[in-house]
């Protein structure tokens, strides 16, 4: 079966999920890989949308993080500070998904600016519940499309740390939790050095070069000891995502998440 | 005593030039109707109060409501970016637009200090992040008990809180429900609040014990404003209109197109008949 | 995860001598019938957190179970005193009961703390009054923002919550409704936590959407313990059987009369059948 | 009509709520006075009680505050937490009624220990909700049987500040509520002196001396320049008040609150 770089994306970052994780899912690409995940090998794991639904289980892939649909499946919603204080900061959640427009190789994220905080060349849309979700999570999933402008060797802003701008910041403050544990792009998938916390490639997806992934990425890319290849997608996997987008795109009109 | 009042006439006698102004609303329940009412009235120089700035505060920003914008997160949700808003900060078109930025989580405890009469909000958070060193209603204090650094934002009290919900008893009670997000607290922590609402009914009938329900005496004003929530949705009552979510990308892009749209069905309608 | 199990077993792992323990409930919904099993297993040295502590602990401290006692208001609602409480504190028998003592609002506000992960929680209160200087865990802070004093308490983590709701699902989430006190709280704030319920359901049906039910994968054991409150009450299933609040004012009253009742109606029995 | 004088007691508090006033209702007394003005003058009057019930109505006097009646006669019923949090800390009470076992020249109360603290010859529930109820309420109406071992020149613990020690402490903290303003008793109703805080005696009840009023006072009580005969409970009132505890009776098998 063949298939896009985009859809290889989603299920690597899928298959990441174990069944008895509590996901915080972020809208788009983290939403539709937890669902994959879902209606495949992990059909026990916990979906938390941050507008307040816990344990939902949408039919449809939602357009925002608080589409009626989250509610309507879910066991129960409670507030948006109960959210955040109760269930995130309480240290509830397993599983963060993050993205931005900038990624470094020690996990940390911009989705503030491009260029300077108060003369922006790009004002992007803000932090939302990323910096604490980084925080509070048990560990941090980036998924992101491999850019050499998103990955870049050092943020404009860091909205949101990841083992901080040497690597070692985030030890240093304490920070219980364990951080960005692995980073999917639709090139490769990164895993951070134990050692250092720099985002090293750990797998390549299949018919991808490691020159190609030198080429996407703005920091000088380093690569594991032994660089595996991503088992492509299995038939189920594909069939079980294209069917959540063809549910999602007769429900909205548009895929909402590919 | 919140009372029964028409859009207008609330809009008219609560927001007033420069006040500072929360309508709230997660994804669902917001209260669009009123803010076109506020965009129709020209109210001037606000201090726009919201965790999600999505299409409605993109609007009032275009239409030149607004000096001042304090929020957590700025886009079209599953869309991408608010043009309006970046226009305004990236161009200063139509005006300047000062920020006071935070994460939602400073947001929401903010709000929450607010409904209980705090000055402050603590919560952990912050961490070696940029926003502290832009933002200087950011600080951080010691726990008294075991010396942690702590995160801490003024209590958010705005002037007015504007929100939508499902329904108001003849007692101008409000319940809401579904995603309830922070208009509860948003409500509890203004000095003056103003709700629309999908419905009136007799009396709320049957219902869990602890439905969420915002007592008439702490509302200012109870305004009958059916569909008031559209584009977004009101749980009960109709969904949410992501197509227009969709297309508000192509509108707000350019300036002319969106103040034809401005024009064309904000300024050139009355209210929604009550 | 939450799994099913005999109310004996359940207490035999989740409590253990010099534990802290919460068994919470604010009127409604008191746990009795797991108390009664920790005063069956004989544990000692339990430190026994609750708001009102009421005729269960005025129970578990005369059976002799409690080192210590953090609480805010320690009598018989409606009745007058608790005299298993009065003669620990006041005659040290069985043994001497050691105090925390706080105001209602900030036990409340501490257990909010304890289950949003915060070191401590600050509020507006203990103005004024002699509580500060007799209870080292109040403190005082300065407002990062307007510099007022704030009082200040720590976060309450027992080692272990134990509620009674009205119904559990057969995934082992939890639904309680009416006056929900500060369970879910506990519950948040605790290590391990031990809910007993009325009933055990395979769904929970048509509800609000914003019920307060606790998911299965924050609990440690559910258990089936039907008239598990009384004589306290379970809204929707029995009545307060406020005679028996009445009654317990002279049970109470000597050691002899406490001693004998104990023997009668928790020693002698077994657990309730489930 | 013969009228006891916890009757008069109860109408005398009663009368002192106002139509639009939202009370913090504790069990006893002040319960029977907020329903028997809720039945009477004051149908609008908002009760409120600390386990969450807001708006409530009940038919009969609760024995707790926290029975079933409440919760099912109101609008909504919160978490206590909130309960503490967003409506009596977030300044939406205007009448707080409370009580205790001493209560001073300043209407500061004492509800923790006769004796010393950790050595007491009484030990008393302690504080509830009355510290913060003290500091958060509008004003504060203090109902007391009239004794001399109750009205002390000095307590022997300050569970809940009044105006303070000297009647200054209050205002000097900054509290911006009135604290306060009135205690009703069985023989007589105290206001405070508006320039030292100091309570002085307003109204006598109808057939009490001021003799009985300084006897049964421990600290050497001082009169209002005019002081008023209470008006005596009118037949409406006093109806109101038996049935009510009448029904609560029947519902009971007990009076709940004489």
């Amino acid at each position: 079966m063949t298939y896009t770089a985009s859809e290889m994306m989603t299920i690597a970052a899928a298959r990441a999920l174990r069944n008895d994780d509590v996901c915080f899912v972020g809208i788009g690409l983290p939403s539709a890989a937890c669902n994959v995940a879902r209606l495949t090998h992990a059909p026990g794991v916990t979906l938390i949308y941050e507008s307040g639904a816990i344990a939902t289980r949408p039919r449809v892939l939602p357009l925002s993080i608080g589409d009626g649909e989250l509610c309507e499946t879910a066991l129960t919603t409670v507030s948006v500070p109960e959210m955040f204080r109760y269930w995130l900061q309480g240290g509830r959640i397993t599983v963060g998904f993050l993205g931005g427009a900038q990624v470094d190789r020690y996990g940390n994220l911009n989705s503030t600016v491009i260029g300077s905080y108060r003369r922006p060349t790009v004002r992007l849309p803000g932090a939302g519940g990323a910096t604490e979700i980084a925080a509070s999570c048990g560990r941090v999933f980036i998924v992101m499309r491999h850019h050499p402008r998103a990955f870049v060797p050092r943020l404009d802003f860091v909205t949101t740390l990841g083992h901080g701008p040497t690597g070692r910041e985030r030890r240093a403050l304490g920070i219980p939790t364990a951080g960005p544990v692995l980073l999917v792009t639709d090139l490769c998938i990164f895993e951070p050095d134990p050692e250092t916390n720099e985002f090293l490639v750990a797998a390549v997806h299949p018919g991808v070069t490691c020159r190609e992934v030198r080429e996407h990425t703005g920091w000088s890319v380093r690569f594991a000891a032994e660089v595996r290849e991503t088992e492509p997608p299995a038939a189920g996997e594909l069939e079980v995502l294209r069917e959540l987008q063809a549910r999602t795109a007769r429900a909205h009109g548009t895929a909402a998440a590919e | 005593m919140g009372s029964f009042r028409k859009l207008s006439e609330a809009i008219a006698s609560l927001v007033h030039d420069g006040d500072s102004v929360a309508l709230e609303g997660f994804t669902h329940l917001i209260p669009f109707a009123a803010g076109h009412e506020i965009i129709r009235q020209r109210r001037r120089g606000l201090t726009l109060i919201r965790m999600t700035p999505d299409l409605l505060y993109d609007q009032m920003i275009g239409a030149g409501c607004a000096r001042k914008l304090v929020f957590s997160w700025g886009g079209n949700p599953g869309v991408g970016s608010l043009h309006r808003f970046r226009d305004a900060v990236e161009k200063q078109w139509p005006a300047p637009l000062e920020l006071e930025e935070h994460s939602h989580a400073a947001m929401a405890n903010a709000y929450t200090a607010g409904a209980a009469g705090m000055p402050c909000a603590i919560f952990r958070g912050y961490q070696g992040v940029d926003l502290p060193s832009v933002n200087s209603n950011i600080r951080f204090l010691a726990c008294p008990f075991t010396g942690e650094s702590l995160a801490s934002v003024p209590a958010l009290r705005p002037d007015v809180a504007v929100i939508h919900a499902q329904k108001a008893d003849r007692q101008g009670n409000v319940l809401l429900e579904g995603i309830v997000g922070v208009q509860k607290e948003a409500v509890l922590a203004a000095r003056r609040s103003l709700v629309t609402v999908e419905e009136v009914v007799d009396d709320f009938g049957p219902r869990s014990p602890n439905a969420v329900i915002l007592p008439s005496w702490v509302l200012t004003a109870v305004v009958l404003a059916p569909g008031g929530a559209r584009p977004s949705y009101a749980q009960g009552y109709y969904a949410r209109d992501n197509s227009f979510y969709v297309a508000w990308d192509a509108i707000a892009k350019d300036r002319a197109g969106f103040q034809a749209w401005i024009d064309e069905h904000v300024l050139g309608r009355a209210e929604l008949p009550a």
